[in-house]
């Protein structure tokens, strides 16, 4: 029945699409195409976690490959994540209701946002390679539309290039990662499939293809390149969807892939994801630090945590592969619950992003600051968001990112040292991340919002409308309660890892204060509400008893500085020279920076400049000599368009030649 | 009746943590005046500037917004809150479940979250020099604790404190693991509460300050609790060191008066030791330039996950 | 029964050949038009009651499933080209490119070249679709010449003469299966006619064989452009016409392709001779990947497009190389949709030719906005012809990429490498002509849709859904080819 | 008697291989034109031996065919043209005859080793044949390759149809048909390659290729 739900409201999503240019004359056609679908991804979240008759519900559609159809399932997996999507496509969406306003070519957002949706349910949903790769496909299509909305700005059409071009390179593997699943026979059905015996190679074959496949998708280092050119061109909503939903889409396809088609897994699958999830996360959180660009630095950080995901999956499938179900239940959990907790605040963040961007029309945090003021409602949003995403208690970040480290802490069960020696090290790079990723939250939210304004626009910005505070309010309250009542969410994901790794933590409602506990209360447990409690009680309590026995006078002076008087904004900190010592010291890993600092002689009465030039080494190592390589193959062989006939001829004639010794022979 | 017991025990330490940490911040200071042959002011001193403090009406700049006015409670209660889940007298009081040592780690992180955001609030040059260091070297300190916590609970097999300090006293044994990671947390500890070589917490010559830098626009009960908060954190990162490595006559939660007495004069032992030793350390050093910083708290980290991977070797042996 | 479908054959040529002189005859462009519209939709019509009536053959003609796919196609095409080359044609008239004798002249090689392909299509022996191929060609060649400029002549001059040395080639190699065939069954007719070559295919002399289709592989091959006898292609898809450049992609390399499947299949059927499929893969392969990089230094819309024609024929080469009933039928697929985007393409392209007063590339900018219908059906064009899903070269694509990849993981890595490279440069392209800053117009077009809106609809369908005796109907064509 | 015919129609289909030799070597236009009336009166003598040992009517009807249109009417216009060009005297550059000979020789050899195995069934006049009818197909692609001058491509390419017209002959009782599509292909191709001949006349002083390929102004 949910799966029916689904599939209307999935088609009524299309139909939105065609609506939207059937009736573009219509002047409030953006508001009712983003009511519409508020609605229905409403629907759709219904669907998912409506209790279901059966554990698994599927059905088969005449359309798609002639011989296989279209088949569709939701189980637990698809559940949890068509639950991620929906609820991310409702807060975009009503949060369009009042951004997509300001929108100036509606016409080229309306059709593909429905479509989008569409696609990232329909990939949830399919339950065969040929609709899982259509679906796929058809949501970076559909993205890729809606990142060329700017289209006049030539920054964004190279992105729009380059994201669909690595879109279509990750199809391509995923492709091939399903012909050999499929087999000659061709029987890709994913129940075919998972009957269907692995030898070794394939295994190994499918599970580079498809963390290549699906990396390229979630960003994954160092696949990640187009992701921070792709999510900031479009518009806020977009980005936020494309960040904190698609990526997750992608880590649904990796789990359905490896833990679910490729069968029991072996112990060193899980040393590919590990590595590659610690290099994304500090990666990323390196070049976000240093972003001056504030959907930029967003997009960077989404790299981060994709990271952490994939570090989790990585150790479930380590824990899986020795049997040790409990700690990969809780790997598994931590995961998921990551994938929850970022599809929250990652929105959130991006609609921060976006206000401001239609606050001040600037997305540089360098030309910001004191937004605090200006916008108070906003800052305050962005600000839980800052802090549910840099991993501090008592808010949901921190939750999923202890529960990782947890399942860290169980590592020394396994038996083979590579894993074994391997796991602590992703430990330094999963907490380096995180704490580099407060630092950069630090920098973010105290550069644009702190201090004073830089700018004349960033002095008069205003607050946006109550329903783009009202959805960034919503996500804010579910971060907050997630990281309160961590129990329910882990509680509500068990059932998943119950089914793909074949084990669960234990129940943690039983638990007495909904206090939770991985594995027992004797190792270790975390309880978010009574924190949350105490450090209001003291906070309060320190408060009334100074105001009552200490003084409560305050009065306003010029700030004192150590008594130097500055005028000028300008002086404060910026958010590079803000950056700079975690530049000197960490950049090295990541990136190559050149300083140079051009300092007038006394007397001299030009301004003194400093210069940085940050150099992307992956990008100069690995993707310039492949475009290079390509563009000298290209002008090497273009010769063959300017030959004279005879030369054509004399191809043709050598052709012949050749092939006849063949054949003599 | 015994549950009442547990919330007063429980009560008794906040308060115990909170009266003591002026006091520890004052009997450094003491010692260290008396290593350089002076008299030095008395060890209740720091109560005296605090409460002093506090009576004082607070000038604000001007610009400074609500996230000012608000992060001093919150970084103190954060702080606080972290100080008193942390054994000192006995393990296992109420509450100490509510958060294990990653969550308290993960308490000072956001108190220094916040205040490193109060830092850059007014929009002065010296509150972002301060934030900007005290970011990196956060991000610096903070993972090598987690190493020392992944080491400590590898070989202990839990990350709650209470059971941690359990086995430590339970099994007594020298590991060279223990003892790396035990020098690790010492350089964090440093790092973290700005004492020599990292930070000068005596000085406000500009340049060179990262604590003080932050906090500089501060006045009134806000620096009053300020202050409050870094003198817990000191007393925090203390007993933390003495209920992991030295867990000598800590009690159980339900182990009656008598063994708590003992557990608490231990603890004040502890604590004059603890003192003593920084009191020598700093008096001995001098302060190093702001940028090897990170190579110091980079010794820490390696030194961390040496340990951490030298846990193995042991396990292995 | 089988003398009606006899005279419905008979007519699918008849007509294009009546109506061939009757244009010829009228001297009124706009009416010779007309006459074009009409004659080409009741070819069609009669091709489609092939599609009702069980296939039986007869006299010289002779049907099948394989060709029936192949006359369906191509008269479908030929009656949606008619109708968007009338629009077309008046555009050229005014702007004086073309004067009314031409487009008298155009529309008989027209009509002949639709009773061309039909009949070497339908033929039933080799010698007679030889001789089909071989008009088709002369009439091509007339039709890409015909606006007389210095470009125009040299393609059309580079056409005819590898066209020729071709088709020279194809009937060296005819004459040698005859006489493979001679011994077997006899001097005459039988040792030409496809039913009783493949009835007897298997006591041919092999090695005869093999040298037989070294040259019909190269002499037809080059008619379907692939590498290295594909110079003749961009230009005369460049310099001709562009309802020609439509016809050239949608249905003449089709035709020629049908007659190298129809010798495979003779190779296949002699167990002792070489199988065709691997010299077919490395043709196809080096179409692919050569196409693949030529497309990124096109600086003219109409050669670009050209190029990726090749490309998709090197892929085609390739499924039907590989062989077997999911390669097959992906090949049939990915045929049928190519000639459906590509000539879709077309139709887009000669507009916006027009709209723009150029071909150039770097003149071509902004047409989603200056352009919306033109520009967004060139997107769904080429998102198509790039293999993009829900559009129906995706399911071909993949059929093609997958059923390789578990069979020959190795000849898999090429195919893709080419697909992704012939991507980038057609998306980078595109992505300079539709968005951006608009270029100015010179003139606006009034621009006849339907013929475009119709085959991508077609194409988006069947990327979504295959109605089901379709499906059966490849497949047996599939099982035919073996 | 047997022996002797098979001898004559060998001496015909070498005579003929020859004279393809010969085109390759001729560089001025005009001896290649009469070379070429050699290679057509050559071709239709070994068509009739063909016939007359075959006593295939249809073939003598073939021969006649090359006779007339080869060996009469296609010098004859060939020659009006290339006076209206007045291009008649121009002496072609080609390099390196000798390799060219030497590229020659192996054809000829190739096509030997290719063919005589494939036909070891049939009978030998056959067999000699089409290698032969192989050899000059290959030879004339060759002059094609070799040769600048749209002229010389043309009689060329025609010496190629002859080769084919050898082996359509050779292959026993090879129905009308054939014949029939290579004369009337013949007859069109030459048709067109004239009116392309006048229409370059009118955009080029000669019709030497390298014009039309100078015609390709920088683009691509």
């Amino acid at each position: 029945m949910p799966l029916y739900f689904a599939l209307t409201s999935v088609s009524a999503l299309l139909a939105v699409g065609v609506y939207a240019i059937v009736d573009r004359r219509n002047p409030d056609v953006s508001r009712n195409v983003y009511r519409i679908c508020i609605a229905l991804c409403g629907i759709l979240f219904v669907a998912a976690v409506m209790p279901r008759g059966a554990s698994v519900l599927s059905a088969t559609l005449p359309f798609g490959l002639p011989w296989i159809g279209v088949h569709l399932r939701i189980d637990v997996l698809s559940a949890f994540f068509l639950a991620v999507v929906n609820l991310g496509g409702a807060a975009a969406s009503a949060y369009a209701i009042g951004y997509g306003a300001h929108e100036k070519e509606p016409m080229r957002v309306l059709p593909f946002y429905p479509a989008f949706l569409a696609g990232m349910n329909m990939v949830v949903l399919a339950d065969d390679a040929f609709s899982f790769l259509v679906a796929w496909e058809f949501m970076s299509l559909t993205s890729w539309a809606l990142v060329l909305t700017h289209h006049h700005d030539a920054e964004n059409r190279r992105a729009g290039f380059v994201y669909l071009l690595m879109a279509s390179f990750g199809g391509f593997a995923l492709l091939m990662a399903f012909g050999v699943l499929g087999g000659a026979g061709g029987a890709y059905d994913f129940a075919s499939i998972r009957e269907s015996t692995k030898e070794g190679w394939k295994t190994g074959l499918v599970l580079a293809l498809a963390l290549v496949g699906m990396g390229s998708k979630a960003g994954l280092a160092p696949l990640h390149i187009w992701l921070p050119l792709a999510h900031p061109a479009a518009p806020s909503h977009v980005s936020a969807l494309m960040s904190g939903v698609m990526t997750k889409v992608a880590v649904y396809g990796f789990i359905r892939v490896v833990f679910d088609l490729l069968g029991p897994p072996a112990f060193w699958w899980s040393i590919e994801p590990m590595s590659f999830g610690a290099a994304s996360a500090l990666i990323g959180v390196l070049f976000a630090t240093i972003q001056s660009d504030l959907k930029k630095l967003l997009a960077y950080s989404t790299i981060e945590n994709i990271g952490v995901i994939f570090i989790a999956l990585g150790l479930a499938l380590a824990f899986k592969a020795n049997g040790l179900a409990l700690p990969a239940a809780l790997a598994f959990t931590a995961a998921l619950f990551h994938v929850f907790n970022h599809s929250l605040f990652k929105s959130l963040l991006f609609f921060g992003a976006g206000a401001v961007l239609n606050g001040c029309g600037e997305r540089s945090i360098e030309r910001l600051g004191g937004l605090i003021h200006s916008m108070p409602k906003t800052a305050f949003l962005f600000l839980g968001g800052c802090v549910a995403i840099s991993a501090l208690p008592p808010l949901n970040g921190f939750v999923s990112e202890w529960l990782v480290f947890q399942a860290i802490l169980l590592s020394p069960s396994l038996p083979q040292w590579t894993v074994k020696l391997l796991v602590p090290a992703v430990g330094v790079a999963l907490a380096l991340s995180a704490t580099l990723g407060a630092g950069c939250y630090i920098r973010a939210y105290g550069v644009a919002f702190l201090g004073r304004p830089r700018s004349e626009a960033a002095r008069t910005a205003k607050d946006p409308d109550r329903w783009s505070l009202g959805t960034m309010a919503a996500l804010l309250t579910l971060c907050l309660l997630a990281g309160l009542l961590p129990s329910l969410v882990i509680d509500t994901i068990s059932p998943a890892a119950r089914d793909f790794v074949g084990g669960r933590m234990p129940t943690q409602a039983e638990l007495s204060w909904l206090s939770i506990a991985p594995v027992a209360e004797s190792r270790s447990s975390y309880n978010g509400l009574l924190i949350f409690v105490f450090i209001l009680f003291s906070a309060y309590s320190a408060r009334w008893v100074i105001h009552k026995f200490g003084s409560s006078r305050s009065r306003r002076a010029p700030a004192w500085d150590c008594g130097y008087i500055e005028t000028s904004p300008a002086t404060q900190y910026t958010g590079s020279s803000f950056a700079q010592p975690i530049r000197r010291t960490l950049g090295i890993i990541a990136f190559s920076v050149k300083e140079r600092l051009d300092m007038p002689a006394p007397g001299d009465m030009r301004p003194a400049r400093l210069s940085i030039d940050i150099k992307d080494r992956i990008f100069d190592y690995l993707y310039a000599p492949l475009t290079r390589a390509v563009e000298t193959c290209a002008s090497g062989l273009n010769i063959l368009s300017l030959l004279t006939i005879q030369e054509y001829l004399a191809l043709v004639f050598g052709a012949l030649v050749f092939l006849l010794i063949l054949v003599a022979i | 009746m015994n549950f009442l017991f547990d919330f007063v025990a429980q009560g008794a330490q906040m308060l115990l943590v909170l009266a003591l940490s002026p006091l520890i911040i004052g009997f450094t200071r003491k010692l260290k005046a008396r290593l350089l042959r002076r008299k030095g002011p008395p060890i209740i001193q720091p109560w005296r500037d605090l409460i002093r403090l506090l009576r004082k009406e607070v000038v604000l700049a001007e610009n400074a917004s609500w996230l000012y006015r608000s992060a001093p409670y919150l970084i103190f209660a954060m702080t606080w809150v972290a100080a008193s889940l942390v054994p000192t007298f006995a393990t296992g009081l109420m509450f100490s479940w509510s958060a294990d040592l990653i969550a308290i780690i993960a308490l000072l992180g956001s108190a220094r979250f916040f205040l490193a955001l109060a830092g850059m609030d007014i929009g002065t040059s010296f509150g972002g020099i301060g934030s900007s260091r005290e970011a990196m070297f956060g991000s610096l300190a903070e993972p090598a604790t987690i190493m020392i916590v992944f080491t400590v609970s590898f070989v202990a097999g839990t990350t709650q404190l209470s059971e941690i300090a359990a086995y430590m006293a339970g099994n007594l044994e020298l590991r060279a693991s223990v003892g790396m990671a035990l020098v690790a947390l010492l350089i964090v500890a440093i790092a973290e509460n700005g004492r020599v070589p990292v930070d000068n917490p005596a000085t406000h010559l500009e340049l060179t300050m990262v604590h003080e830098a932050m906090v500089l626009e501060y006045s009134g009960r806000y620096l009053a609790l300020i202050e409050l908060a870094s003198a817990l954190k000191l007393l925090l990162y203390i007993s933390l060191i003495a209920c992991v490595f030295f867990p000598v006559g800590l009690a159980r939660h339900d182990a009656g008066l008598q063994a708590m007495a003992i557990g608490l004069g231990a603890y004040l032992m502890k604590l004059a030791i603890g003192g003593f030793l920084l009191a020598l350390f700093e008096t001995s050093t001098a302060k190093m330039r702001v940028f090897r910083v990170p190579d110091f708290l980079g010794a820490g980290l390696m030194l961390g996950l040496l340990a951490t991977l030298l846990v193995f070797v042991t396990r292995s042996l | 029964m089988s003398s009606d479908l006899f005279l419905v054959s008979n007519a699918l040529i008849a007509i294009p050949a009546v109506a061939a002189i009757a244009v010829a005859l009228v001297p009124e462009y706009r009416r010779s038009a007309v006459i074009n519209v009409c004659a080409s939709g009741a070819t069609f019509l009669f091709s489609l009651i092939l599609l009702i009536v069980e296939p039986e053959s007869g006299g010289y003609l002779f049907v099948d499933d394989l060709n029936i796919v192949f006359v369906v196609l191509s008269t479908f095409i030929g009656f949606t080209t008619s109708v968007y080359s009338a629009s077309y044609i008046d555009h050229e008239i005014e702007t004086g490119r073309l004067t009314s004798t031409n487009v008298r002249f155009y529309h008989a090689m027209y009509q002949s070249l639709m009773c061309a392909m039909n009949l070497a299509l339908l033929a039933s022996n080799i010698g007679l679709m030889w001789v089909a191929v071989e008009v088709a060609t002369l009439t091509t060649v007339l039709m890409v010449g015909i606006y007389r400029t210095p470009h125009a002549l040299e393609a059309a001059w580079k056409y005819f003469i590898l066209g020729s040395v071709g088709i020279a080639l194809a009937l060296f190699g005819t004459i040698l299966v005859y006489m493979a065939a001679e011994p077997v069954l006899g001097q005459g007719y039988d040792a030409m006619v496809w039913k009783t070559l493949m009835s007897q295919a298997p006591q041919f002399n092999p090695r005869m064989l093999n040298v037989a289709f070294v040259f019909l592989m190269l002499g037809y091959g080059t008619k379907v452009g692939l590498a290295p006898m594909h110079a003749w292609l961009p230009d005369a898809h460049a310099e001709g016409p562009t309802p020609i450049s439509a016809v050239l992609s949608g249905l003449l390399l089709n035709v020629a392709l049908y007659a190298v499947l129809r010798f495979k299949m003779l190779l296949t059927a002699n167990a002792a001779a070489i199988t065709p499929g691997p010299l077919m893969i490395a043709l196809g392969l080096a179409s692919l990947i050569m196409a693949a990089f030529m497309l990124y230094r096109r600086t003219d819309i109409k050669r670009l497009f050209a190029y990726s024609s090749i490309e998709h024929m090197g892929i085609i080469a390739f499924a039907f190389g590989m062989g077997g009933p999911l390669a097959n039928f992906a090949g049939l697929l990915h045929m049928t949709m190519h000639s459906l985007t590509k000539s879709a393409i077309f139709f887009s392209v000669g507009h916006i030719a027009q709209a723009k007063g150029t071909q150039k590339i770097a003149d071509i900018r902004g047409l989603t906005q200056s352009q919306p219908a033109l520009g967004w059906s060139l997107v769904a064009g080429v998102v198509a012809i790039i293999g993009l899903p829900p559009l129906g070269i995706f399911m071909s694509e993949f059929l093609v990429v997958s059923s390789t990849f578990a069979r020959q993981p190795l000849l898999a890595v090429p195919l893709v490498f080419g697909l992704l490279l012939a991507f980038g440069a057609l998306l980078l392209r595109l992505t300079g002509m539709a968005f951006g800053a608009p270029s100015p117009d010179v003139g606006e077009v009034k621009a006849s849709m339907l013929p475009l809106y119709a085959h991508l609809s077609l194409v988006l369908i069947a990327g979504l859904y295959l109605p089901a005796h379709v499906v059966t109907w490849f497949q047996n064509v599939a099982r035919l080819l073996g | 008697m047997e022996l002797l015919t098979i001898d004559i129609a060998h001496v015909l289909a070498g005579a003929l291989l020859l004279t393809s030799f010969m085109l390759l070597y001729q560089d001025r236009l005009s001896g290649l034109i009469n070379i070429y009336t050699l290679h057509a009166v050559i071709l239709s003598l070994s068509v009739a031996w063909q016939a007359h040992y075959q006593d295939a009517p249809h073939l003598y009807l073939t021969a006649a065919i090359a006779a007339i249109f080869k060996a009469l009417i296609i010098p004859f216009s060939l020659r009006r043209i290339i006076e209206r060009l007045r291009i008649h005297r121009t002496v072609e550059v080609i390099g390196g005859v000798g390799i060219t000979m030497l590229i020659g020789i192996f054809l000829v050899a190739l096509s030997l080793v290719v063919m005589l195995p494939a036909t070891a069934s049939a009978d030998p006049l056959a067999r000699e044949d089409i290698a032969f009818a192989l050899a000059i197909v290959l030879l004339g692609l060759l002059m094609m390759v070799t040769r600048r001058n749209a002229v010389s491509q043309i009689i060329g390419f025609m010496s190629l149809e002859n080769g084919l017209v050898l082996a359509a002959a050779g292959a026993n009782g090879m129905p009308l048909v054939v014949e029939i599509s290579v004369a009337f292909s013949i007859l069109i191709a030459f048709i067109v390659i004239g009116i392309f001949l006048f229409r370059i006349r009118e955009r080029f002083d000669n019709v030497d290729l390298f014009e039309l390929d100078r015609v390709r102004g920088g683009r691509s």
